[in-house]
């Protein structure tokens, strides 16, 4: 829906929802990688998805028990991965090949034992 | 013809599933205590509830994002975080209080012990949210919900005096005794709009579209649906406001128990009128513990971004399965300690208003922001009733936590 | 659009700040009360509604209204909450000058929870029950009575 | 190598200290990603505004202004330096 030429990377990247090539949502744009040039030179070069990326964003305490409980594991998405941003965030891969689908893959194991799932 | 059903069965299932355990208790003691002078709360809540539960029926169908990934992108990571774990303890001590009215109830219709009743309804919770597809769940509890009508023949058989039940519709403050019976009156006057723009209404009736897999075309349905639905269900709370003022407040009686509320259509319709009003409350009540209970699944996995919705088997959206069994068997634990399932929802409606803000002002950005919502954007009047609530709410919120120390609870 | 953020930070300390500062309002309240007549008002008039309900069941009751399961357990559910107020009474020490309301308000509750304990047991009894209905009207009376007085 | 979200929200000030705002978005020119690909994505202007009481409570929208990234002096922990041109 927006056809303007230039994107705001925290307001239309960070926090999104990102979904893989079968569009099965995969977590959240969590941070993201900045790479920091001479001068004032950026460049985005990735997404970082994970309970380790949250955590880094709440202040101090929080961020120490965030760790211990919901461990440090944290995914980086290349910016190459990226395919077409929306209100959501489209990736070329499959979660699996990304490596995002850890969490989800152990519910999975778990839930399937019960009948009817 | 299945648009007009699908309409149909959408505002009875709204109504039905307008009102739970603590909107029941505060509005029958709102009547006991202060007689129909609180009734236009109802008409504020109502309106208020109608407006933003369309703003996020309109977002869900237009962008398909529910409530929190617009609370995550809106008010930012910590913030948004904050409102998920209030969001969240609310959820759990209203689905904690429901659980216990169902087991209440059951126990005034067999009498078996107590804590049975909450293992058996448990259990039984579990086995229709895991088996039975969303709208089944959705459209079983709203339908048979509407056996609450009985309290609305109850409210008009009681014959109300008409007249003065209209004046209270018009925001009025009746003269009381003494300073500290006022606080009381903006104590209940509070709860009884937290406790009908209970936030989960919102979570569960966005993610719900989104269930139903909803789309722009469904913008009108969507307005339809929760006007007249939530303006039928609101007449609910009329009633049991009426009720309050016709019946327990000549009798000297404040209702602190879900069976004090059936004595209304004993008194009118006999032991018929107690079976209706039993299995009205049970199915009522039921409604609300499944809807706190897929509401806080529903808010967590879309914060962190994980599959989510009963459309997907739980094998397909297994952390979201997982978090609501669990939210379920938290909330059978927490109310297996034998706490008053009727103190409990107290509680949380109380808290629950200091949320709402949080909860609502994001919607309200999103749906007057045009870049997402192009056409469907909020018009002038949406946002400018949008901010008028906001405004309402933050002051409710400010003075809910003292009115409930001062008062006492609304005890005096 | 993140201009929320700026906002919602703001309503999230004022949200933050009242939780913290009103729980420790609430417990501080909660822990140093002795019992004034504040209290015993409402002691009051939680047993005058017991009363008035108990009498109201018993009443429905008597015209054949009500199932005997309802009646069993609403009634001795009512039992239970006024047997409550009499626990919180007999926990906490009464305010000076309070001492012979308080040991009225004490025998309102007891009499009333009693009464409420065999009215649930007297649904097959209708002379016991109609007893215990006039029984539960006087006290009601009294305690209604006494609540007016301690409004004052 | 930063985090963006180390460097959201910091002050904007010019060399001699002069305080422009908060930096609360990095601008990137070019449409937003649809099918093209690229494996990384420079940010070319910061986006500051100024917060006072009435845009926190949300009564007024804030007034965003915009930075060349070539003016840009530094990026410190705790603010991000911009040539003075840049405080008119």
């Amino acid at each position: 829906m927006n056809q303007q030429e230039y994107l705001d990377i925290a307001r239309q990247v960070l926090d999104r929802q990102l979904i893989d090539s079968n569009n099965i949502p995969c977590g959240k744009a969590d941070d993201l990688e900045v790479e920091c040039g001479p001068g004032g030179r950026l460049k985005m070069t990735a997404i970082l998805v994970g309970p380790d990326a949250r955590a880094r964003r709440l202040p101090g305490l929080l961020r120490t028990l965030a760790r211990r409980f919901l461990g440090d594991k944290v995914v980086r998405v290349p910016w190459g991965e990226v395919s077409v941003i929306t209100s959501q965030i489209k990736l070329k891969s499959r979660a699996s090949e990304l490596g995002l689908d850890g969490a989800e893959r152990r519910a999975a194991r778990l839930i399937r034992q019960i009948p009817g799932a | 013809m299945k648009k007009a059903l699908e309409i149909f069965l959408g505002i009875l299932t709204a109504m039905g599933g307008f009102v739970e355990i603590g909107e029941l208790v505060f509005s029958i003691n709102a009547g006991a205590k202060f007689g129909y002078s609180l009734l236009w709360v109802v008409a504020l809540g109502t309106i208020g509830i109608i407006i933003y539960g369309e703003m996020a029926g309109r977002i869900a169908a237009v962008t398909g994002q529910p409530v929190f990934y617009l609370i995550r992108e809106r008010a930012g990571f910590v913030v948004g975080l904050g409102t998920l774990v209030a969001a969240n303890l609310v959820n759990l001590l209203t689905c904690a209080a429901e659980i216990g009215g169902v087991a209440i109830l059951l126990k005034l219709a067999l009498n078996w012990p107590y804590r049975v009743f909450i293992l058996l309804g448990l259990i039984f919770f579990l086995l229709v949210m895991w088996f039975l597809p969303f709208q089944w769940i959705e459209r079983t509890f709203g339908l048979l919900g509407l056996l609450m009508v009985v309290f609305m023949l109850t409210a008009i058989l009681l014959k109300p005096d008409w007249p003065q039940a209209a004046a209270g519709f018009i925001p009025n403050v009746p003269a009381l005794e003494s300073p500290k019976e006022y606080l009381v009156y903006a104590y209940f006057a509070v709860a009884l709009m937290s406790s009908i723009m209970l936030p989960y209404e919102t979570y569960f009736y966005a993610s719900g579209g989104i269930e139903d897999h909803w789309t722009p075309s469904d913008v009108p349905l969507n307005r339809i649906i929760v006007t007249v639905g939530f303006v039928l269900g609101s007449l609910l709370a009329v009633a049991l406001i009426i009720m309050g003022a016709r019946l327990f407040l000549p009798n000297h009686i404040e209702p602190q128990l879900p069976g004090s509320a059936a004595l209304g259509p004993v008194i009118v319709f006999g032991k018929w009128g107690l079976a209706l009003a039993l299995l009205g409350m049970f199915f009522a009540f039921g409604g609300a513990a499944i809807e706190t209970c897929l509401s806080a699944a529903y808010n967590l996995a879309q914060f962190v971004g994980w599959p989510w919705g009963k459309f997907r088997k739980p094998g397909g959206a297994p952390r979201f399965a997982l978090a609501w069994i669990t939210m379920l068997i938290l909330a059978g634990l927490l109310i297996t300690t034998g706490v008053d399932p009727v103190s409990v929802v107290e509680y949380s409606i109380i808290f629950s208003v200091i949320i709402l803000p949080l909860t609502y002002l994001p919607i309200l950005l999103v749906a007057a922001d045009r870049t997402c919502m192009g056409a469907f954007a909020n018009r002038w009047w949406a946002n400018t009733l949008g901010w008028f609530y906001l405004i309402i709410l933050t002051i409710a919120g400010l003075c809910a936590i003292p009115l409930l120390i001062i008062t006492h609870g609304g005890k005096g | 659009m993140r201009r929320a953020t700026q906002h919602g930070r703001w309503l999230q300390s004022a949200v933050a700040l009242l939780i913290i500062g009103g729980l420790g309002f609430w417990f501080t309240a909660e822990v140093n009360k002795p019992l004034g007549a504040e209290d015993l008002k409402i002691a009051v008039s939680e047993l005058r509604s017991h009363a008035a309900e108990g009498r109201l069941i018993a009443e429905q009751a008597l015209s054949a209204r009500l199932t005997a399961t309802f009646f069993q357990t609403q009634t001795s559910m009512l039992r239970d909450k006024a047997g409550a107020v009499v626990k919180d009474l007999n926990s906490t020490a009464p305010r000076a000058g309070l001492e012979e309301e308080l040991s009225r308000v004490k025998a309102f509750a007891e009499r009333i929870s009693a009464d409420l304990a065999s009215l649930s047991s007297s649904f097959d009894d209708r002379q016991e029950m109609s007893r215990l209905q006039e029984d539960l009207d006087t006290v009601f009376r009294q305690a209604l009575e006494m609540e007016e007085s301690l409004k004052h | 190598m930063k985090r963006l979200s180390e460097i959201l929200y910091l002050k904007v000030v010019t060399e001699d200290g002069k305080f422009l705002g908060h930096a609360i978005d990095f601008r990137s020119a070019g449409e937003p990603e649809h099918g093209d690909s690229r494996d990384e994505r420079a940010v070319d202007e910061i986006v500051y505004a100024r917060f006072g009481m009435l845009e926190r409570l949300g009564l007024r929208k804030a007034e965003e202004k915009t930075i060349p990234m070539n003016s840009v002096r530094a990026i410190e922990e705790d603010r991000i330096v911009v040539a003075d041109a840049e405080a008119g």
